[in-house]
């Protein structure tokens, strides 16, 4: 799908078709959350990348039924189709932004999203414990997101930041990969 | 974080228990024992404090100034219990609605006991000769002077309005007829009289304070000096005192060290020191005793004279001293070597010269000595003044025998003193004071106070009246073309003008206890005093407005009153300190206002402490006075706080601030008993806070904390063991005086240090063999 | 490493508790540079939250969704290490404790201007009204439905709720019936007046009838500590 | 004038220190205390947290004005919502010394000499002390309220980005270099 | 009168089994749960393999190539919706019921809402969520 006929669909449907509630609300909701997180853990930021992650995962595996729910988009034809979506449709219906796609490897199997703005990170600064700039991805719980709702599709990635202005970078990034296509329980018909 | 925990005060664990209010106005000391009647507790801090002034004589070795101080100070301890519960009497009917709590009242009392009507004593060569025989050398007011103190019968007092009060604690003041000359020396010859004028312009006092501008006036100085010998002499007892000022257990629950027992002293010794004044009467003589013996040939001559030289014209009394006094006439026989018929004829042909005020006197003339029977002992002077005090304490260094200060006559004379007394207080000088009262307050008050009142500045010209109409107007002609009676080369009012006479008439009525009368009185002359820029008297005036204002029985308090006496203090403070230079009056004007607010209570008390921080930001007080004005001002917060129960309005921080810079004066006073009270107060106050480690919660603070808890040896810092040091202090006294004192005056201020280590006497005095008090004291150290 | 190095050329910082000799040599010696906490990286356009206009994200708005996947995966976390339904619901309202201590300091500076000063709400009927109505429209977009007094208790107070929006998709299974989810949001409410020094504990109960028009009908019980009634009452 | 500037916690403990000077009028923006007043400063502060404690429930402002005087030292105090106390001390130097000099303002003992507070007849809870009204040396004059009311509300507002971040919170240390950078701005632009 | 009548609503889940079923009315002869799972799995089956049988000849990849999607006898119509994620919506509706794909569009909205963002949902599991029940219900009542 065109990136310009996913913009439009994007903005359309966010526009008509979702409930919408103060940004506030989920910026703090989510702070808390990391918060509780980095303290249960006492700041093993390792380890708490990795629930975000998890929690993620969960979250994208329900949220796929939603975005499909309400986009009504159809299966795409390939990765660039995909990055395209989750951008301009997957974030616009979601947090109401949409990450620049780009950094495609030649084999077309890795991307990056670049992330302009990032409600989830309105007001936050990272504990000054000389740790958190260096260890703790504060949004990772979007990785996760991607990975869950993706398989759901039968598509296995890895999903990582690679940078965060929380951290002191001037961009905050995404990479995206593709492992592989899960194929239906059903045995490939030959011939 | 737990919701409760995210604000201190909301947290359930502290909610306070409901409580009944004036349980809230206790320090939690007194708390305990809130259902005891007021003049219990009030009894029992006093002896508390009376304890701890003087540790029990027989642990102290004798021949050491510090058993000279028990005797100085058994006096007021003594007087204090006692007015204890006298107080707690009076206070019933004089203003029921006061709170009592932590010794106030006995304030409030040694306030108004203060302010006793004089009388001056004019006693013939052999009248004196016979009372040397028995001891006596001052003269006959020596020997009548511990009796006037405090009458032991009650006095009846009829109030303006005809109302009347009994009071048990009412006295006067004998004082030598010398005292008044002294102050009139030079009166007469005009060289002085204009560089006097000058010295009056500006405030200063006649033997009470030093015209240069010194910043302590000598009373002061002697005040301070008293004090600090006080402390040396603790020192020395420190030991077994430790264990009355602080109590272990207690501190747990929140019960606290009385203030220092030293206040009380300091307090009686200022308000005894008030001296001869033209700008207010309280020292002016009521009435003066004319006495004659039966030794005198010709008694009746001699009185004649004496009541000459009672009168101006003999320059004997100052020009500002009203000479309108009650003249009392007293003859004395000789029990044992003369006739007594004779003297009862005599007194008979007196009694027709003289009139009704006579008394006949029969005393003994020889000595009395403790071993005679019928012998009784002479009760202590309560109102020495501190240089006369320390006077005594210089002559009984001379000679080392205790019983030297004690005085003993036979118990018929003593009777008989108590008799004239008695007859002469409630059967002349109150009745004539009584009269006073009511004649002035129609002849000059109410006319003043009406219609051409209003109209101050024309109707005060013809405000003479009667007999004096004549000299008023002259003499203000004379001194002044303004119209106004005001002498301004001399600096004072004309006795007969209306302004003086209305002064006396506010002091009478003080000294009657008609507070409602003296403050309207003064009130209404501070504008005329203002009006002829007469500041001294204006100062004066705006000082008794706020304390009569402040002694009047309040049925409520309104903070609205309280703004009003702000204003009066201050204007009091700026005549005396800036249009006057007076700085000790207004020592004891803001000390009088600080006690009197305290006394009022809680919303009183943040303002009294407030007085007292003006106090030392003014920088007029001696250096104990300072550390001890701290201790009270941390006092009145207290009486606001409840410890380990946050209230609104509770003061505690405030309390435990004040502690910290009492302690520290003391320290720089190199006297480690006292700062340690006020610091570990300050620590319970803090460690309210939180509980896990001991001091301030700001870490910026605990250098300050940790330096003074370290000069002052007290390691560990939570929990009572660190009260453990006290123990052992003897020992470690030289150490925090020589190694912890010039650490510490890192925070002294210039000449603050060498205060630190004023010994019992200035430098002057050394000379003197009498110096063997600063020996004495570093003995102990 | 350091992208920023506090500008402290004028005022010094404190000096360390230390003995006096040692502070009066400090006395003399220059204001040194802040050591403690240089360690903050900022990206080279220095953008920090200081940089963030407070009103930016007034009323910028997510998909509702958003907020209930991540609702939902605190609720789901939470419920792995609790022992019980009060034990969850004390979870569910700690975690929202500390949205009510930044969000009042938040909307009181978001209405206030210059000339009027927001006025702090110090007593309860000025709280109970910034919590129902600005608090509520702020979050929720809508007041809460109302707000009662226990004519029986004079410390306790119920603001009402008919369907709060954080429990719009949550169906609780039959056996956990008496949990309410909106302990978060009571914990938001607890957050704001305790921070105002109006200490109270609040809990979330379901008020809803079956079939009616309400089913997730929501009471906020909010008790207040004696101590703060009483003053209330003392203030009057 | 000299400022020792403290943000306390409910708990009474001190969240932020600062010591600044008057930047306006050629001020060189370095406080100028004796080192008395340096150890004084916090207890004089802590102690007028009793005033501040009392005026919290008779007064629902946020800016309090001036809550305390300490010898010449004043107090002026900023409650924010949560209870979290701005406490500013503001110490005047004395007029006969140059901002140059060392001398030692409000070193206790002892206190000022009267002459500089002379007895006013103001019935106010505390004294005016200087006469002039710039904000330099009048800690009294209604120019100095609205000057410190405007830093006030500029540290409230950082304070507010500051506690905003779910790793922020308004009983913990405001470490934040930016924070103290802002803080510090403050006091140049409006002190 | 019977007409433009939804009759049930059947949710299969990946694995073929079945996780929801509600009627909406009594039009239909109940059935024991045993024939609802049989006819879940079996159902599940049959559309793996319908959807095998489509011609590779047109070229379709597998994964986009569709099962059965409409069952229908002249008392009633049953139309299947499968999800990209795999889950099968089973609509009994009366035969000439018109517009069942946005019904079905609806129902697939109401499941992403009320079952897929409650946390007490297990992915998978049979859905037991009062909120989906109840909007479930009033939507088809409006109709």
């Amino acid at each position: 799908m065109a990136s310009t006929k996913a913009a439009r669909l994007g903005e359309e449907v966010w526009k008509t078709r979702v409930d919408k509630v103060n940004a506030e609300l989920v910026t703090l909701t989510y702070g808390t959350m990391v918060a509780q997180l980095c303290s249960d853990l006492d700041s093993n930021y390792a380890e708490v990348n990795k629930q975000l992650d998890k929690m993620g995962y969960n979250i994208g595996m329900r949220l796929v039924e939603d975005f499909f729910a309400k986009s009504g988009t159809q299966r795409c034809a390939n990765l660039r189709e995909t990055a395209e979506t989750i951008s301009k449709i997957g974030f616009k219906i979601f947090l109401n932004i949409t990450p620049t796609v780009t950094n495609w490897t030649a084999d077309n199997k890795q991307f990056s999203l670049i992330f302009e703005e990032n409600p989830l990170a309105d007001f936050v600064e990272l504990p000054d414990d000389g740790r958190a700039q260096d260890e703790l991805w504060y949004s990772n719980i979007l990785c996760g997101i991607l990975r869950g709702a993706l398989e759901m599709v039968q598509m296995q990635v890895e999903v990582h930041y690679v940078s965060d202005v929380l951290r002191g970078n001037d961009t905050t990034e995404m990479r995206i990969t593709l492992l592989r296509y899960i194929e239906d329980e059903m045995p490939p018909d030959d011939e | 974080m737990t919701p409760s925990s995210a604000y201190g005060h909301g947290s359930p664990s502290e909610t306070p228990q409901p409580q009944p209010p004036e349980h809230t106005l206790r320090s939690p000391r007194e708390s305990p024992s809130a259902s005891v009647p007021d003049f219990v507790t009030n009894t029992r801090s006093s002896s508390f404090s009376a304890k701890s002034v003087l540790s029990s004589p027989e642990s102290r070795l004798p021949l050491t100034p510090a058993k000279s101080s028990l005797s100085k100070s058994r006096s007021p301890s003594d007087s204090r219990s006692q007015s204890g519960d006298r107080s707690s009497v009076s206070i019933r009917d004089t203003s029921p609605s006061v709170p009592v709590n932590d010794g106030n009242e006995e304030h409030r009392q040694i306030i108004i006991r203060s302010f006793a009507p004089r009388v001056a004593v004019y006693a013939s060569e052999d009248t004196n000769k016979l009372v040397g025989q028995k001891g006596f050398a001052g003269g006959l007011h020596t020997l009548l002077r511990p009796y006037g103190e405090r009458l032991q019968s009650r006095v009846i007092i009829r109030d303006s309005v005809g109302g009347s009060k009994g009071f048990d604690d009412f006295g006067v003041r004998f004082i030598d007829c010398h005292e008044l000359q002294r102050a009139s020396i030079g009166d007469s010859d005009g060289a002085n009289a204009d560089q006097e004028a000058r010295v009056l312009l500006n405030g200063a006092q006649y033997g009470y304070e030093k015209p240069n501008n010194a910043r302590l006036s000598e009373n002061g100085t002697a005040i301070d000096q008293l004090l600090n010998h006080y402390l040396r002499a603790e020192d020395s007892t420190s030991i077994d005192r430790g264990g009355n000022y602080v109590d272990h257990d207690g501190r747990s629950n929140g019960a606290r060290s009385t203030y220092s027992p030293l206040y009380p002293i300091y307090l009686r010794k200022l308000l005894s020191g008030s001296s001869l004044v033209p700008y207010e009467t309280f020292s002016h003589p009521v009435a003066c005793i004319i006495a004659v013996s039966s030794h005198h040939p010709a008694p009746i001559e001699a009185l004649r004279q004496l009541y000459a030289s009672t009168g101006h014209g003999s320059n004997k009394t100052p020009a500002w001293v009203g000479t309108e006094y009650l003249r009392y006439y007293v003859l004395i026989h000789d029990e044992e070597n003369d006739d007594i018929t004779k003297s009862t004829a005599l007194f008979d042909l007196m009694k027709r010269h003289f009139g009704l005020h006579c008394h006949l006197l029969r005393l003994r003339t020889s000595q009395c000595v403790q071993t005679d029977d019928d012998s009784t002992k002479v009760p202590v002077c309560e109102w020495l003044s501190a240089e006369e005090e320390i006077g005594l304490l210089r002559s009984r260094d001379y000679t080392n025998e205790f019983e030297n200060s004690e005085r003993y006559i036979f118990e018929s004379d003593a009777s008989a003193i108590k008799a004239l007394l008695r007859e002469m207080i409630s059967q002349s000088i109150v009745p004539f004071m009584e009269s006073r009262v009511i004649t002035w307050n129609d002849q000059v008050a109410s006319r003043r106070r009406g219609i051409s009142g209003r109209f101050m500045s024309l109707s005060k010209r013809w405000a003479g009246f009667g007999s004096n109409k004549g000299a008023a107007s002259g003499l203000s002609g004379a001194s002044n073309a303004s119209g106004s009676n005001y002498d301004y080369q001399m600096g004072f009012y004309p006795p007969e003008t209306p302004e003086a006479t209305m002064r006396q008439l506010g002091d009478y009525a003080f000294m009657l206890r008609d507070w409602k009368l003296a403050h309207s009185t003064y009130d209404f002359l501070r504008t005329d005093f203002s009006h002829d820029k007469a500041w001294s008297y204006h100062a004066a005036a705006n000082e008794m407005v706020a304390i009569t204002s402040l002694l009047v029985p309040q049925t409520y308090n309104s903070k609205h009153k309280f703004e009003a006496i702000d204003q009066i203090l201050d204007t009091a403070a700026y005549s005396y300190l800036t249009r006057c230079s007076m700085p000790s009056s207004v020592v004891r004007c803001f000390t009088l206002a600080i006690e009197l607010l305290k006394n009022r209570g809680t919303i009183a008390a943040d303002d009294a402490a407030r007085w007292g921080g003006k106090l030392l930001e003014y920088g007029v007080l001696d250096p104990i006075a300072q550390a001890l004005t701290s201790e009270r001002i941390a006092e009145c917060y207290m009486s606001r706080t409840v410890l380990n129960v946050p209230t609104v309005g509770s003061r505690r921080r405030q309390a435990a601030l004040w502690n910290i810079l009492a302690a520290d004066s003391w320290v720089k006073l190199d006297n480690p008993i006292q700062a340690r009270l006020r610091f570990e107060e300050a620590n319970v106050l803090y460690q309210h806070e939180h509980q896990q480690n001991a001091g301030p919660s700001f870490p910026s603070m605990q250098a300050f904390w940790g330096d003074l808890a370290r000069s002052l040896r007290i390691v560990d810092l939570d929990g009572p063991q660190s009260l453990v040091g006290y123990g052992d202090f003897g020992g470690h006294l030289e150490f925090s005086t020589l190694g912890e004192t010039e650490h510490l005056s890192a925070f002294t201020r210039p000449g603050g240090s060498d205060k630190s280590d004023i010994e019992g006497f200035t430098p002057q005095d050394a000379g003197r063999p009498n110096s063997g008090f600063s020996d004495r004291s570093d003995g102990f150290e | 490493m350091t992208t920023t190095t506090p500008a402290l050329s004028g005022p010094k910082p404190l000096p360390p508790p230390t003995s006096l000799q040692q502070q009066s040599s400090a006395q003399r010696a220059p204001p040194q540079p802040q050591q403690q906490h240089t360690g903050l990286r900022t990206p080279s356009n220095r953008k920090t939250i200081y940089d963030r206009n407070l009103n930016r994200t007034r009323t910028t708005e997510l998909s509702r969704a958003s907020f209930a996947y991540l609702f939902s995966e605190m609720v789901t976390y939470a419920q792995k290490r609790v022992t019980g339904i009060q034990d969850l619901e004390r979870r569910l309202n700690e975690a929202g404790y500390p949205l009510g201590q930044r969000l009042l300091p938040l909307l009181l500076y978001r209405t206030s201007t210059p000339t009027h000063p927001a006025p702090r709400p110090t007593r309860i009927l000025p709280l109970l009204q910034f919590i129902a109505h600005t608090l509520w429209r702020h979050l929720f977009s809508r007041s809460a439905d109302s707000i009662e007094s226990s004519s029986t208790n004079p410390t306790e107070y119920m603001i009402i709720d008919n369907e709060p929006l954080v429990n719009q998709y949550i169906s609780v299974p039959k056996e956990m019936s008496q949990l309410n989810c909106a302990a978060f949001v009571a914990g938001i409410v607890e957050g704001v007046a305790c921070s105002v020094g109006l200490g109270c504990a609040v809990s979330a109960h379901n008020a809803g009838e079956e079939g009616g028009m309400w089913p997730g009908k929501t009471v906020f019980l909010i008790r207040f500590e004696e101590e703060v009634v009483k003053r209330e009452g003392a203030g009057k | 004038m000299s400022y020792y500037f403290c943000i306390v916690g409910t708990r009474d403990q001190p969240l932020f220190e600062l010591e600044f000077g008057t930047s306006k009028q050629g001020g060189d923006g370095i406080a100028r205390f004796s080192q008395e007043a340096r150890h004084m400063n916090p207890f004089i502060v802590h102690s007028s947290l009793d005033f501040v404690d009392e005026m919290q429930w008779t007064n629902n402002q946020m800016y309090l004005k001036r809550v305390d005087q300490f010898a010449s030292s004043h107090i002026s105090t900023f409650l924010t919502p949560t209870s979290t106390r701005f406490m500013l001390l503001h110490l005047p130097h004395p007029p006969n010394t140059a901002p140059q000099s060392t001398a030692s303002p409000n070193s206790f003992p002892p206190f000022t000499p009267y002459t500089s507070t002379p007895a006013s007849t103001t019935t106010g809870s505390r004294s005016s002390s200087s006469s002039s009204t710039s904000i330099p040396n009048n800690p009294t004059s209604p120019q100095t309220e609205e000057a410190i009311r405007a830093f006030f509300g500029e540290v409230f507002e950082v304070w507010i980005k500051a506690i905003m971040s779910p790793f922020g919170s308004v009983e913990g240390k405001l470490g934040s270099p930016v924070f103290r950078q802002r803080v510090v701005a403050a006091g140049k632009k409006y002190l | 009168m019977l007409a433009r009548v939804v009759y049930s609503l059947i949710i299969i889940n990946k694995a073929g089994g079945l996780v929801f079923n509600r009627d909406f009315n009594s039009a239909l002869n109940k059935v024991s749960v045993n024939d609802l799972l049989v006819l879940a799995g079996t159902f599940h089956g049959v559309h793996a393999i319908t959807k095998s049988l489509t011609p590779s000849s047109l070229g379709i990849p597998s994964k986009d190539r569709t099962g059965i999607e409409v069952l229908e006898s002249s008392q009633f119509r049953l139309t299947c919706f499968q999800t990209f994620t795999g889950t099968k919506f089973l609509l009994f509706t009366e035969p000439n019921q018109p517009n069942v794909d946005v019904i079905i569009r609806k129902v697939y909205e109401l499941y992403a809402d009320y079952v897929m963002k409650n946390p007490f949902y297990q992915l998978e599991m049979p859905i037991r969520c009062e909120a989906f029940e109840r909007h479930l219900m009033s939507y088809i009542r409006a109709k």
